[in-house]
């Protein structure tokens, strides 16, 4: 039995994801990641079954496990009970662990979600802010959106928000001690060794790759990192 | 010895496990009864059109197996086990309508339920008109009517779906039925027999043609009639606005997700452990198996013993079986019975 | 299509809804998107149904979508889902009503967890003492805001001005319900109608006079996919699969999309513009698109509230010609002002999809 | 408008789309194409698929789907050697398979490709 697969016995929805599999392909037979890339969630759980560190190793590094979308409907379906999505999200949290996910361009991409998500979550104590959603990174937003960032204190008013108000309400201000509690269990539960993991493996990387690194979303790397795709993820 | 007095059997359940088994009891000068809650002997069979390999009618072995129980066994129909006991050296069985009856041994035969489909409801059956069971589509071709959709159309494609309720944890059965994949290559021929311009699809997990002869109609199936066979359990069935319906599979082989539209679906039903073989089995405290069948003292050598001296297990209440399997048990049940009332004194 | 298999299978997915006291926590979604949606849902239950619903100050995101963007450790995301249990324990209440579906699916699988490995939830409590020295009860319910609305939909009904039937013909409006994945897909068992046929929003459209369009891609993913969508170079994969939604349901013609999640309808509302200016192609009649809304704007709507109250507005795809179907009464020129009437102007219009504004200015 | 991506295309064989002439052509003129069960006899053994992602099975298989969008490059890497023919155990003419592969597809090219 290979070192990597016991790792993977360690996260608690490996354990709960995954069962012998009879390879019926009944995941992938509703899997949207499937439809559009080149994926195929029953060959994944087959990779991973032959619990060689090789070829889990090759996956972790891989396109492949970044391609699902966690949808979650392999979880109805399979006749074994095996939850391809959750050993996704197992195969993901050791890749980022082990650094291995910046060997990957999807994988690649976990540093915007760290620093674009992950900052709002410990900045603002929402997974989104409106604030940082514009049309200029999120174009299919399209014209409406636009008329109501330029006007958003007006319009979350008049729709009831209390927008960075004191007390219960939509986009309320979330006091500062909620947020150190946010941040404590952050600190406490590994959620920022993690962060820390996502930051310096990609910046070793871009180094690797020539691109210029910097804090924030405006820097050579994390721009690549957002948009380019090798256009490789579908060969059909 | 001749001065032995003759030794009396109960038979519960007139499928073609207990009439096969009550007609060789009977022929070693036992006195045989057989019981059937139904009105009619024969069991599932009784429903088949015809029969794999051979393609020979169900109603011929019926007939045989009738003829054999017609003049020394006591056949009681409509006749439901209440309850069994055991005291001063003999089986008390009490049907539902207060008739009671005793033996020196009784013999369960109380076989298989099929698979409710309505349990994997992605496949839409009872939902959507069009799909049917393996044993409605029997119940077509042995009523002679025509192979038609639900709106009267003669279907020009036809999905056919292995293991439904059958190695599926999640309906509860993880067990293998044995005959639905070679029902499923019976039914395909039949299909192209009655609608030769249909095209036919017999979507499978693995194809487990263990039987003689099975192989052979497999291989017919392709080279005579064209049907194929696409590596991969359904995921889901929706339906099209004109009833027809979109079946979902990943083409395991190819490693693709597929989708095409079918006219019809037919649902390969897996066995479960009938209604009776469940009660009667419990009420003995008999074992069961996880795959709540009933499990013999021996599953090698002692395969009709149970854990109660005096009752003995025959055909598909000890897991599913094809007929030919069924046939050669109920005989090995018979020899093992027999035995035993003749070491009774 | 035989209804009565569906009923029997309702019948089977009977959910336990909390009946009043309930301890609601948003969706981050929602308030930066369809706030006026949440704003609608408190309104609903505090005036027309007249129950108490509390919300804590202090509650925070779940980190739902930085969990499955898969950022957030799962002991991360379980402790601070430990912290909302605690505020909830602290306030004196037992019955959580989640406002998103991919917090519902979280609280869900922690519970799940926990109960299969109790160790892990031994864990987590140690971390959240360690972290903010709180403690907590199990919910003794918990119920997606949908299973609210769904709730009370007979309630809802009784009070309403409209109903969702085409006043010029009289017909029920065709309706296409999307069920968030996380919803039931993950514990059939959790949502109203389990996982295959979701009865949740059904129930609310049968009650409101629609009829439910059963479309082949029903069941399949708006295309968010978290990471799918949040990343510029995957958005390929979101825009997609609801063009796949698009392309199966418009043979239907359906008038209008209901959605219970909080990012599906924002989704299927700015892909049909995206696909309309990608392809040319706009769904549903006049190149208007499918107009597309959640539950609770659709009670509201039927309750009578002001669409621009409602938060109508911020949809891409008009909902004018769906108003004017049911024949709700609304003030055009009031659809883009501010409190008090403050002007703010107006949307540019798209290329290709139409909105109600330039349906207007080609009418006069 | 430029959104920086593009709807793609989807990988799911549609069989009510797909293109089944060349299968149709092939069961006319070489009927043991119907037999195949997909062993994999033959790519095990084929000498173009040590070199190349040349797979007979699965071009077979994906030619009776009517899943064609590979085909046309994949079948130029087989070299006719007839090793896999020899490997079938039903006996297919793998060999004359891929010379009909080849005509129909000159044949289907405009319509098809």
């Amino acid at each position: 039995m290979g070192k990597l697969f016991d790792k993977l016995k360690e996260d608690v929805r490996f354990v709960e994801g995954f069962t012998a599999c009879i390879n019926c392909g009944t995941c992938t037979a509703i899997c949207a990641a499937a439809e559009f890339y080149n994926y195929d969630p029953r060959l994944l759980v087959d990779t991973v079954q032959t619990q060689n560190d090789d070829y889990i190793e090759a996956l972790l590094k891989s396109n492949t496990i970044w391609y699902c979308g966690e949808c979650m409907s392999c979880k109805t379906r399979c006749p074994r009970g095996n939850v391809p999505g959750l050993i996704v999200m197992a195969l993901r949290s050791l890749s980022q662990d082990l650094g291995y996910f910046v060997e990957s361009e999807k994988g690649r991409q976990q540093l915007f979600i760290k620093r674009v998500i992950g900052g709002w979550i410990l900045n603002f104590g929402y997974c989104l802010y409106l604030e940082g959603i514009g049309t200029d990174m999120y174009a299919e937003q399209g014209p409406v959106w636009d008329w109501r960032q330029k006007n958003w204190s007006d319009v979350l008013a008049r729709l009831g928000a209390n927008y960075k108000g004191e007390g219960p309400g939509i986009l309320r201000k979330i006091p500062a001690e909620a947020l150190d509690e946010i941040r404590r269990i952050f600190e406490v539960t590994g959620g920022k060794v993690r962060f820390d993991k996502i930051e310096e493996s990609s910046e070793k990387k871009a180094k690797e790759m020539n691109l210029k690194f910097g804090d924030g979303t405006d820097n050579e790397y994390f721009q690549h990192i957002f948009s380019y795709d090798n256009q490789n993820h579908n060969k059909e | 010895m001749n001065t032995q007095k003759t030794k009396s059997v109960i038979v519960i359940g007139a499928g073609i496990a207990g009439m096969e088994s009550s007609a060789q009891l009977a022929s070693f000068g036992h006195q045989v009864t057989l019981l059937e809650k139904e009105k009619v002997v024969g069991g599932h069979v009784a429903n088949w059109e015809r029969l794999f390999p051979t393609m020979k009618p169900a109603s011929e072995i019926i007939d045989l197996l009738k003829t054999d129980i017609m003049n020394n066994v006591n056949v009681q129909l409509d006749a439901e086990v209440f309850k069994i006991e055991f005291s001063n050296q003999e089986f008390i069985v009490t049907l539902t309508d207060g008739q009671i009856l005793k033996s020196d041994a009784v013999l369960l035969a109380t076989g298989y339920d099929l698979f409710d489909p309505r349990g994997k409801e992605e496949y839409g059956y009872g939902i959507y008109d069009n799909v049917i069971t393996s044993a409605e589509l029997e119940a077509v071709f042995k009523n002679g009517k025509e192979l038609k959709t639900s709106t009267g159309k003669t279907p020009k494609r036809v999905g056919i779906i292995h293991c439904v309720g059958s190695r599926d944890i999640k309906a509860g059965n993880q067990y293998c039925s044995n005959v639905c994949c070679i029902t499923g290559v019976k039914q395909a021929i039949e299909i192209k027999e009655a609608v030769p311009d249909a095209e036919v699809f017999c979507f499978y997990m693995d194809l487990r043609m263990f039987g003689r002869y099975f192989e052979d109609m497999y291989l017919k199936a392709q080279e005579k009639y064209g049907v194929q066979f696409v590596r991969g359990r359904l995921s889901e069935a929706c339906e099209n606005q004109d009833g027809s319906l979109i079946i979902k599979v990943e083409d395991t082989l190819a490693s693709k997700p597929l989708k095409m539209t079918v006219d019809l679906i037919v649902l390969l039903l897996g066995f479960e452990a009938s209604k009776g073989t469940t009660s009667l089995g419990k009420m003995l405290h008999l074992n069961f198996g996880d795959d709540r069948f009933i499990s013999p003292t021996n599953e090698h050598l002692l395969r009709h013993n149970t854990k109660m001296e005096g009752i003995f297990v025959a055909g598909t209440c000890t897991g599913p079986k094809s007929i030919i399997a069924t046939i050669s048990d109920a005989r090995g049940a018979v020899i093992t019975v027999n035995n035993y009332l003749n070491n009774l004194n | 299509m035989n209804i009565e298999g569906k009923k029997a299978i309702w019948k089977d997915y009977q959910k336990d809804i909390a009946d009043d006291s309930y301890f609601y926590v948003r969706s981050c979604v929602r308030q930066n998107f369809l706030p006026g949606s949440e704003t609608t849902f408190i309104r609903i239950v505090r005036e027309e149904l007249g129950k108490d619903i509390y919300e804590h100050p202090c509650h925070t995101t779940c980190t739902g979508i930085g969990y499955h963007g898969d950022i957030v450790p799962v002991d991360t995301m379980m402790t601070v889902v430990a912290r909302q249990f605690a505020l909830m324990t602290e306030a004196g209440y037992e019955n959580l009503v989640p406002s998103c579906i991919t917090s519902f699916g979280i609280y869900t699988e922690v519970l799940d967890t926990w109960h299969h490995f109790p160790e892990v939830e031994a864990r987590v409590r140690e971390y959240l003492r360690m972290a903010t020295g709180r403690e907590f009860k199990i919910p003794a319910n918990i119920a997606h805001a949908s299973d609210i609305i769904y709730k009370f939909r007979k309630e809802i009904a009784t009070k309403a001005m409209y109903k969702l039937i085409n006043k010029n013909t009289g017909k029920p409006l065709k309706v296409v319900e999307h069920i968030g994945c996380h919803y039931s897909k993950m514990f059939p068992e959790k949502g109203v109608g389990g996982a295959e046929y979701p009865y949740v929003l059904v129930g609310m459209i049968e009650e409101w006079g629609g009829e439910v369009v059963d479309y082949p891609e029903r069941r399949h993913c708006c295309g968010f996919g978290f990471r799918q969508y949040l990343v510029q170079a995957n958005r390929g994969f979101s825009i997609s699969c609801s063009r796949k939604k698009f392309e199966s349901m418009q043979d239907y013609e359906p008038d209008m999309i209901i959605t219970n999640c909080p990012g599906c309808p924002m989704f299927l509302d700015k892909w049909q513009y995206a696909i309309s200016e990608l392809e040319g192609k706009t769904y549903g009649k006049d190149g208007m698109g499918i107009p597309v809304f959640t539950y609770e704007e659709v009670a509201g709507m039927l309750l009578g509230y002001d669409p621009w109250d409602l938060g109508m507005q911020v949809h891409q795809v008009a909902v004018e010609p769906l108003l004017d179907k049911i024949g709700v009464s609304y003030d055009a020129s009031r659809k883009y002002l501010g409190i008090n009437n403050k002007n703010l102007g107006q949307p540019k219009s798209p290329n290709v999809l139409v909105t109600a504004k330039s349906l207007l200015s080609e009418s006069l | 408008m430029d959104f920086g991506y593009s709807i793609q295309k989807d990988n799911q064989i549609d069989y009510d789309k797909s293109h089944r002439e060349i299968a149709e052509y092939i069961r006319k003129e070489e009927s043991s194409f119907n037999i195949c069960m997909s062993c994999g006899s033959c790519t095990a053994i084929c000498s173009a698929g040590i070199f190349t992602d040349f797979n007979p099975r699965k071009l077979y298989l994906l030619i009776s789907r009517g899943d064609i969008r590979s085909i046309r490059k994949e079948i130029d890497h087989c070299m006719l050697c007839g090793k896999c023919q020899l490997a079938c155990p039903r006996g297919i003419n793998t060999r004359n398979i891929i010379l009909q592969i080849r005509t129909s597809i000159k044949q289907n090219k405009d319509h098809v490709f």
